[in-house]
């Protein structure tokens, strides 16, 4: 075993183990911190599949976080006041079911980073930074100014949705469910970086000229991946909306994008557990910092450049070690 | 046994002076009680609204607060306000009043002890009315507050429009704006643009030449943002349920205590979390909040002495108050605003009649 | 005698006022090394990313296999089967050379989309990768990081890629550039068996190894072909030592 | 005195030692030939030169000014000039922006450089990263020749280049040595050009210096044994 | 709309544009010549617009807070290069990303504990303040024309300095390859030093032009910077020409927009659905601008083909 993996194995260990404790110890905030880190967590992983195998730095995945956050607002919302979402030419009802939420998020996710990939991969470099960065903008002008849905004040939902056969409203059973995904996502993506189409995904992000000279389409590659990257970052959307039982235009946000960005660097761009770990050290740094200052953010700050500056390849590279990170 | 109090606003970014406002006067008001039985927890929402949610999660699960306030944006307080109450938690909004809230939404443990968002607009329009603008230029930014603002106006305004825009929310750059009203023949400009927004237009308006009657909100009047805006908001009536000269006694002790404790006049933010502070305390003398029903009784009954004078609760526990109408001065170095009549009386709000409570 | 495998007729190519390629004709048969040889800036790369894929003619037509290729892009190219080697090194440099090489067989079974299963344990895959490797001699540093090369065992590297993917043709640009002497010799060996494998179209500046291998030469002039003939003809053609050899020998 | 010492000079590529105590010396005037086959070590050697690389361990000398503690312009402002291996031309300037950005004063300017090469006047105002391979080289050569250096480090400078201008850069090398009294170290494949120019060669053998000597006593049997030919 | 009123329209879509370069002028410099992702350039801005008012207040003179914005925005400069920046070259652009974004957040809330939350005060000086009235009877603000002025001079500076002259075509030889210059007898970490400095002064120079006609606050750097990455992005990465046709293309298209969408829109809707539809549209119209020339033009306007 690498040292890496068997940090991974901690950092996943301890991170189911927390909240154990805490529902124990009747910390129930506790599970909540928990919960938000591992879906965070989830939509950093998105993006480290497009961001670390294919090199596709997407300033834009609050677009996919956010459709996803939408998704469960908008179907949960029509559930609770009890009107159809669209009564033509066929009646679809709100749901307050998790799975089919998920469902939505994930395909609504993927219609939106088809199209957004398809137009963007033409770009590249820095310019894709900013093409996709722009097209998050646009969707976050369009809920805001868009009224049906709460515009800039986003929608409440008052009761979290349900999940066949458990309580959701019990923090620990929710954060059991998030918890689950994100393992299932990890072991995929995983297996993803791994397989031939990671291999040619890898290259194309070193050298595309090479992967055409042996005949694959490096454009078909990015574009798979972007698609994968956004429907897990709007899977993970639909989960915080839950956790927060309300959705709104800030999901969508440039911040937003910039912070998942900052899970994925901070843990190590490319790692399989980088976006954990980076979703938890900042999470915790913001949870202990918060209450100390009220200039918190200057000490949030120096921290961070701390880790750049000293902690190359992000807290894995470092406490793991150089292989496999590049860069 | 003490009353726990989870106080969320925003303490940092280009927002933080809200905030930090509103914290200032709650604080002040529990300290001139002298009052140990009150216990505070403040912490720093960021102006995000899913930081807000966490912290409101924090101190209902981790700090086991009683009451929660503090939010200074409406955004913010839709993203809390309804679950915190609907987990048994009391709301006591020192700032924010979005009409979901006031109507339909309302809930026996929310509680405005600041406005509803639609009232200092329809003051405005009120004066519009009494100080014979004819034919008004309105613009406000494009998300549900700023429609909430030219609705509101509207409600009251009855002379013309010479035009109506809806602006980028976080725009600092106005000179197509002022080329239209400009353009437009209007005799009077109505702006709705709180914050930084509000700042650059003033500033960007005075500069342009243009010289029509302003009228607004007091949001772009207040207290610690004009020293900023300077000349270019001299002379301009703006409207508030609240200023620094209002002739009561609770007022003059709170702006002198203020000034004295914080070395700065007090703003139209602090004198909100001033009462909402005051508020709290009231019913603390009247029931334990151990009692929910009544304790809920004694917030409603609103039995304190408000630094805007009259105060007391609607059916949907929103205010009922004067609002008035101000003028920005300069008072030696300091720009102030003086009170200069009254918009409208013992106002509430048109969604009272919606809820059902 | 049967079509050539690769044949190019009457290309142009100009950049602005430069023409990189006029008229260019010329074939590739089986079993054969053509050599392109020709000052530097004579337009031999700037052909050769027309024959690959990459860069459009002005006019004319490129032939592999029997079909008009001129409107293929690159990666139908190289799926027809024609394999290419670039004058600059480009490899996946933080990638292991094995998965470089992993690369190309994949690039060769046409399935690049499969998601689950370990590449590495594909042993169809592998083996197609350890032999190439094997025959370029970089077996030893298989699991080496190819950024940790040197410059002349990517150069090597450059070649093994090209030979996993079996192609019908190979077209290779300047591939002993930056072999030392053994290495160029060792190569030359290497290339002259290879021939029988696949055709080589072949752009060298050095002169050993195009002497020793070539059974036809084309030299390319400010993007005209000025002579193409055997090796013997080539060195004896006066405007070709001018333009070219120089008094070498 | 020499120009240019190594004494003993080890250095790593991070964990992986990459030199094993090379010393070698060029003296004023004098060309030195770096030989070895593909991956022992020459290019690293030249990397600590120009300290691109850290000195793990020995002495690194020229004109007397101890290299290791100078930062590579300076280094290379004493007058060591560089025509890197793989030629590393700035793809986004033009031809002459190239050889304006590395000019010092002295002898070789725009004009001579253009005189050594007509084809870079002619591609004076195109991008480097479109010029040829051959073209790109040259660049780099005359970059190098731009600073007006003392000691020139040629590093595979003949690569990719047509027989023709090769001899012409040998030609021109000879007359830099004959005429300005330059010295060299040279990285090249052709052991022929080798012969007829160098005074000395140094032979690398995995990061070792395992032969130097003069240069016309490589073709009895050090050839065979180190370079394989 | 009045051709009069379309044409005062066309100037402040210039006139925006123009200011639009001023913000985006330094990190030109920086991002488009130094290839490095700086997102604190908007906290650069933020400092100088906050230097200018603090010696504007002290001094009254708006000459001297200019000069002061100018000077604190390069100190800053300088010291972050030296402490931070230069580390970082050689990393990859995200780890960039993210050193820069925590100096976004030491320097927001750092000024904010050196100035307090609220806003500070600055103003155009008396002698730049007010309308004067153009040919074809336009009334334009005197200061706003000063802002075009500076810009374009800015515009010109940079253009003649990274492509004129041999300063410039270090640095841009830098970028590609730093530890080529540097063994080419260039003092590469000075010059870069001296180039973020001259990147972050002119940041602080347009923090204090632009912040007398805005809101100088802690924040104010944020939209200054995804606008400033817009149009550098637009006009092509590395190019002056590009940068400044950017500015411009965005400023008129936003300006434009924002007049004539929710008229346009009011032709065939209800008035109020056509602000509302109009405003968001237009709000949205530089990223769609964007998108576009992106997805027409893949390295922006003037960008070196790929
Ligand atoms: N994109 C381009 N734009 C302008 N000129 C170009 C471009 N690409 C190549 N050229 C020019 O076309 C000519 C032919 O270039 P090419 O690379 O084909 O030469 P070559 O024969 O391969 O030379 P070498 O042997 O030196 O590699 C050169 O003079 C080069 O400068
Ligand atoms: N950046 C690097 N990181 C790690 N190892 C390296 C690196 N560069 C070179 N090496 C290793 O150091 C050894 C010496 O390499 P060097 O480039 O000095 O060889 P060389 O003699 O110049 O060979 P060539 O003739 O092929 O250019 C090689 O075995 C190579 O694998
Ligand atoms: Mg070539
Ligand atoms: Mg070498």
């Amino acid at each position: 075993m690498t040292r890496e993996t068997l940090f991974n194995a901690v950092l996943g260990l301890g991170l189911f183990a927390f909240p154990l404790w805490a529902w124990w110890a009747e910390e129930p905030f506790m599970i909540t911190l928990s919960t938000r880190v591992v879906i965070l967590a989830l939509a950093g992983v998105g993006l480290n599949l497009a961001l670390g195998l294919g090199g596709l730095v997407s300033l834009g995945h609050a677009a996919f976080f956010g459709i996803g956050g939408y998704a469960m607002g908008i179907l949960a919302s029509h559930a609770q006041s009890y009107t159809p979402l669209m009564e033509f030419p066929f009646v679809i009802e709100g749901t307050k079911s998790m799975p089919v939420i998920w469902l939505v998020a994930v395909v609504a996710s993927a219609l939106a980073a088809l199209v957004i990939g398809a137009l963007s991969l033409r770009t590249s470099g820095v310019y894709f930074i900013m093409i996709t960065l722009a097209f998050g903008q646009m969707l976050f002008y369009f809920a805001i100014s868009w009224p049906a849905y709460g515009g800039e004040d986003g929608l409440s939902i008052y009761v979290r949705n349900s999940f066949p056969g458990l309580n959701t409203l019990d923090p620990i059973q929710f954060f059991l469910i998030c918890y689950a995904i994100l393992g299932a996502v990890l072991l995929l993506s995983a297996r993803l970086a791994a397989s031939p189409f990671g291999l040619a995904l890898n290259a194309a992000r070193q050298t595309s000229e090479r992967v055409e000279t042996v005949g694959i389409r490096p454009y078909r590659l990015r574009l798979t991946v972007f698609v994968i990257s956004g429907m897990i970052t709007g899977l993970a959307g639909a989960l915080f909306a839950d956790l927060n039982r309300f959705v709104s235009p800030s999901m969508l946000s440039w911040q937003t994008s910039g912070e998942i960005m900052v899970f994925v660097i901070l843990g190590g761009v490319a790692r399989l557990f980088g976006p954990v770990a980076g979703a938890l050290l900042f999470i915790l740094l913001e949870h202990v910092l918060g209450g100390l200052s009220e200039y918190w953010h200057i000490y949030l700050g120096l921290l961070l450049l701390g880790v750049v500056l000293f902690a190359r390849g992000g807290v894995i590279g470092t406490l793991a070690g150089q292989g496999g990170k590049h860069g | 046994e003490p009353v726990k109090v989870g106080m969320i606003t925003t303490l940092s970014g280009g927002g933080a002076g809200l905030g930090v406002a509103i914290r200032d006067g709650f604080m002040l008001a529990l300290k001139q009680s002298g009052t140990t039985d009150v216990e505070v927890v403040v912490e720093d929402d960021q102006q995000k609204p899913d930081v807000a949610v966490q912290l409101a999660d924090k101190m209902i699960q981790s700090d086991k607060v009683d009451i929660l306030t503090g939010i200074v944006w409406s955004n913010l307080a839709m993203a809390v306000a309804p679950a915190a109450t609907a987990q048994g938690k009391i709301y006591l909004s020192p700032n924010a009043g979005p009409s979901a809230l006031a109507g339909k939404g309302c809930h026996p443990y929310y509680f405005n002890v600041a406005w509803q968002n639609d009232n200092l607009h329809e003051a405005a329009g009120a004066y519009a009315n009494s100080a014979g603008l004819k034919n008004s230029f309105i613009l406000a930014p494009n998300y549900p507050a700023g429609h909430d603002a030219l609705a509101g106006y509207k409600r009251m305004y009855k002379g013309d429009l010479a035009g109506e825009l809806l602006t980028k929310l976080g725009q600092t750059d106005y000179a197509s704006e002022l080329a239209q009203i400009r353009a437009s023949g209007a005799d009077s400009v109505f702006f709705f643009l709180p914050g930084g927004m509000g700042i650059s237009f003033l500033k960007q308006y005075a500069d342009s030449g243009i010289g029509l009657p302003l009228v607004g909100p007091a949001f772009s009047f207040d207290q610690d943002i004009l020293q900023a805006v300077g000349d270019a908001a001299l002379g301009v009536h703006n409207t508030s349920q609240w200023n620094k000269d209002l002739d009561n006694p609770a007022n003059a002790a709170f702006v002198a205590a203020f000034l004295a404790e914080y070395g700065r006049l007090p703003s139209l933010y602090a004198s909100q979390g001033y009462d909402t502070a005051n508020l709290l305390l009231s019913a603390m003398a009247k029931a334990d909040i151990s009692d929910k029903d009544a304790f809920l009784a004694a917030l409603r009954a609103a039995d304190f002495d408000s630094v805007r004078g009259k105060f007391s609760f609607g059916p949907n526990q929103h205010p009922i108050q004067d609002i008035y109408v101000r003028q920005v001065v300069k008072e030696g170095d300091i720009y102030t605003n003086k009170l200069v009549g009254v918009a409208l009386e013992d106002h509430s709000d048109v969604y009272a009649a919606e809820c059902e409570m | 005698m049967a079509e050539p495998i690769l044949s190019v007729t009457k290309i142009n190519k100009s950049f602005g006022a430069l023409k990189a390629s006029i008229d260019v004709s010329l074939d590739l048969r089986v079993g054969e090394i053509h050599a392109l040889i020709g000052p530097n800036g004579a337009g031999k790369s700037t052909l050769i990313k027309q024959i690959a894929g990459g860069l459009q003619p002005d006019s004319g037509t490129v032939r592999f296999l029997g079909r008009d290729v001129t409107a293929l892009d690159t990666v139908q190219r190289a799926q027809m089967g024609l394999g290419r080697t670039f004058q600059i090194s480009a490899l996946a440099m933080e990638d292991s050379v094995l998965q470089n090489v992993m690369l190309g067989a994949l690039g060769a079974s046409g399935r690049p989309f499969r998601f689950l299963r370990p590449v590495l344990k594909d042993k169809a895959l592998r083996e197609t990768a350890e032999t190439a490797l094997a025959r370029v001699g970089l077996s030893e540093q298989a699991l080496m990081r190819t950024s940790d090369l040197s410059h002349g065992q990517r150069r090597q590297l450059e070649v093994a890629v090209a030979l996993t993917m079996r192609p019908r043709a190979f077209v290779m640009d300047e591939p002993m550039a930056g072999l030392g002497t053994s290495g160029s010799q060792r190569l030359t060996r290497f290339l002259d068996e290879l021939r029988h494998e696949a055709p080589i179209l072949l752009v060298e500046h050095d002169m050993d190894a195009v002497f020793a291998l070539a059974d036809r030469i084309s030299v390319l002039v400010y993007g005209s072909v000025i002579a193409t003939g055997t090796v013997d003809e080539i060195r004896a053609h006066p405007e070709v030592r001018r333009a070219y050899l120089g008094e070498e020998e | 005195m020499s120009l240019l010492s190594l004494t003993n000079v080890s250095a790593f590529y991070g964990p992986s030692q990459a030199l094993f105590k090379v010393s070698l010396r060029v003296a004023e005037g004098q060309v030195v030939a770096l030989m070895g086959r593909n991956g022992m070590g020459k290019t690293t050697t030249v990397k600590t030169i120009f300290r691109m690389l850290p000195v793990a361990g020995g002495e690194l000398l020229f004109d007397g000014h101890d290299l290791r503690r100078l930062a590579s312009h300076r280094a290379a402002k004493l007058g060591l000039g560089l025509v890197p291996e793989g030629r590393r031309c700035f793809p986004n300037l033009t031809v002459e922006e190239n050889l304006i950005a590395a000019a010092r004063p002295g002898h070789w300017d725009f004009k001579r450089v253009a005189q050594l090469f007509p084809r870079l006047e002619e591609r004076r105002s195109q991008s480097a990263a479109s010029l040829s391979g051959g073209e790109q080289q040259m660049l780099a050569i005359g970059r190098a020749l731009m600073t007006n250096p003392r000691l020139l480090v040629l590093d595979e400078a003949t690569e990719g280049l047509a027989p023709i201008v090769r001899q012409e850069i040998w030609k021109a090398i000879g007359t830099l040595k004959h005429e300005s009294g330059l010295a060299i170290l040279v990285i090249d494949k052709s052991l022929k050009e080798l012969a007829r120019i160098a005074d000395e060669a140094v032979v690398l053998q995995r990061g070792e210096t395992v032969w130097h000597g003069p240069m016309a006593d490589v073709g009895n049997g050090v050839a065979e044994q180190y370079l394989g030919v | 709309m009045s051709f009069l009123l379309l044409a005062e329209q066309l100037l402040n879509g210039l006139q925006f544009g123009v200011m639009l370069f001023l913000t985006a002028a330094g990190l030109t410099l920086v991002f488009g010549v130094m290839g490095l992702i700086n997102l604190a350039h908007g906290s650069l801005f933020m400092i100088g617009a906050f230097a200018a008012a603090a010696v504007a207040a002290a001094s009254g003179s708006f000459l001297l807070a200019v000069m002061a914005s100018i000077a604190a925005a390069a100190a800053a400069g300088v010291l972050v290069e030296v402490l931070v920046i230069r580390r970082l070259y050689a990393r990859d652009h995200l780890d960039q990303v993210l050193a820069t974004f925590a100096l976004i957040l030491i320097f927001s809330e750092g000024t904010r504990w050196l100035f307090g939350s609220f806003p500070l005060f600055l103003d155009i000086p008396d002698y730049l303040s007010g309308p004067v009235t153009l040919p074809g009877g336009i009334d334009y603000p005197l200061y706003r024309l000063t802002i075009i002025g500076v810009g374009l001079l800015v515009a010109l500076g940079l253009f003649l300095l990274i492509a004129r002259t041999r300063l410039g075509i270090q640095i841009r030889a830098g970028e590609s390859d730093r530890e080529m210059i540097a063994a080419l007898g260039v003092n590469i970490s000075r010059l870069y030093t001296v180039v973020f400095a001259l990147g972050a002064a002119l940041a602080g120079l347009a923090g204090a032009l632009i912040g007398a006609i805005q809101s100088v606050q802690v924040g104010m750097g944020e939209p200054v910077l995804i606008l400033a990455f817009v149009v550098i992005v637009i006009g092509g990465i590395g190019s002056i020409k590009g940068a400044l046709a950017g500015s411009i293309l965005v400023g008129l298209t936003d300006t434009l927009g924002r007049a004539l969408l929710p008229g346009l829109f009011g032709l065939f809707m209800e008035p109020a659905d056509a602000t509302s539809i109009g405003s968001a549209l237009s709000s949205m119209l530089i990223y769609i601008l964007m998108a576009v020339v992106l997805i027409v033009r893949p390295t922006g306007l003037y960008g070196a083909r790929a």
